[in-house]
């Protein structure tokens, strides 16, 4: 359910796959959200780090959420360098009811913003520098420096 | 001993305290100039669970983590 | 970008159209809602009778409001039968940032259910039943009771 | 002379009714009690434009259109 590939993504396959996979569980709504690498700043694209042991439990505590509503959820996210134009980032909620799927598609991908422990690099003039004004402190961060 | 390792743009190779909880890490790290910013901004793991106190009982091998500022997506 | 389709939608080939068609114009979210028939109450399907006019006026209403935010938005249904497990209903919102695509694609698939002049029909032992209870009174309907 | 259609469930071909405004329509389909239960519950086009009031002037050849409730998706 948690998918990490090297580079960008093949949007149209991996929607295609998960629709499939899920085209005989009995669900009404289904919803991605597809993140694509804007054009801006003159960059030549983005780069991600990824600390797959806790995106994992993130990601599972989140799925535990949803088998509570009914509904599943699918992710995937790249991981290294995404040129402009292209994709790095698809979430998707599964559910039988269309407004479970709505608050859900919302709210996990807000938290995602805010959680789950991926970072990011403008990539420019062939450099990698980190986007730290974009970034967000994950919950509970500084309590080394206290 | 226990691992401290420094996640994302920290860019910074893990080292081995000597620590019987996190504050004891929080003491050896703040005496590294370069990495006051991070250690302010860093959400930390032991043994990849979150934390939200220094009040935890470290034992040999554990693993710690620093985790900066995030972007997904 | 308002498409109506005889029987079931092809969802992975409407999906990877809609994304290629995009894919050099910088929005950095996508958002697609798919509605899928769900076996229940022992229906086949559904079937659906679709007013066009209407439902291409309010449609280009809603991507005026679209364009005023820098969104696009593309929409496809299905006209007649539609077994159950075959999709029937997909719209999507593409949008600079994710925040006006997360509430854009609640909000226009919500409106939707209320105003869309869709008909529904659940198909019964062969039998199309006009599914009276679930459907919504458009606003201002009653006046020529009055 | 204006036509009226019925359209989704109704199931009811359209008629032609001699109306100068949208409040002749409605006395022409009150006489009609099959009718009853639509015109409680349905909506009001007068070419394909909704409309929320019978204050409505109309012409010849003009389209009224009963939207009944509707369930898209």
């Amino acid at each position: 359910m948690l998918e990490l590939y090297n580079g960008a993504l093949d949007v149209a396959g991996i929607l295609k796959r998960w629709y499939e996979e899920e085209s005989k569980s009995n669900y009404g709504a289904f919803i991605p959200f597809i993140g694509t690498v804007r054009e801006e700043d003159g960059i030549e694209g983005l780069s991600f780090d990824v600390y797959e042991p806790i995106l994992k439990s993130w990601f599972e505590t989140w799925q535990e959420k949803a088998k509570q509503k009914g509904a599943k959820l699918k992710m995937a996210h790249s991981v290294g360098d995404v040129p402009v134009h292209e994709s790095s980032y698809i979430s998707a909620v599964f559910s039988p009811k269309r407004r479970v799927a709505l608050e859900m598609i919302e709210e996990f991908v807000e938290d995602f913003k805010a959680s789950a422990p991926i970072w990011k690099y403008d990539l420019k003039n062939g450099k990698r520098v980190y986007a730290k004004e974009r970034s967000t402190k994950i919950k509970g961060s500084g309590i080394l420096y206290g | 001993m226990v691992k401290v390792e420094f996640l994302g743009p920290i860019a910074k190779e893990p080292v081995e305290i000597d620590a019987k909880t996190l504050k004891d890490v929080s003491e050896v790290l703040k005496q590294d100039e370069s990495l006051k910013e991070w250690l302010e901004t860093s959400a930390v793991a032991v043994n990849d669970k979150l934390v939200s106190s220094l009040d935890v009982a470290l034992s040999d091998g554990d693993k710690v983590s620093l985790l900066p500022p995030v972007c997904g997506g």
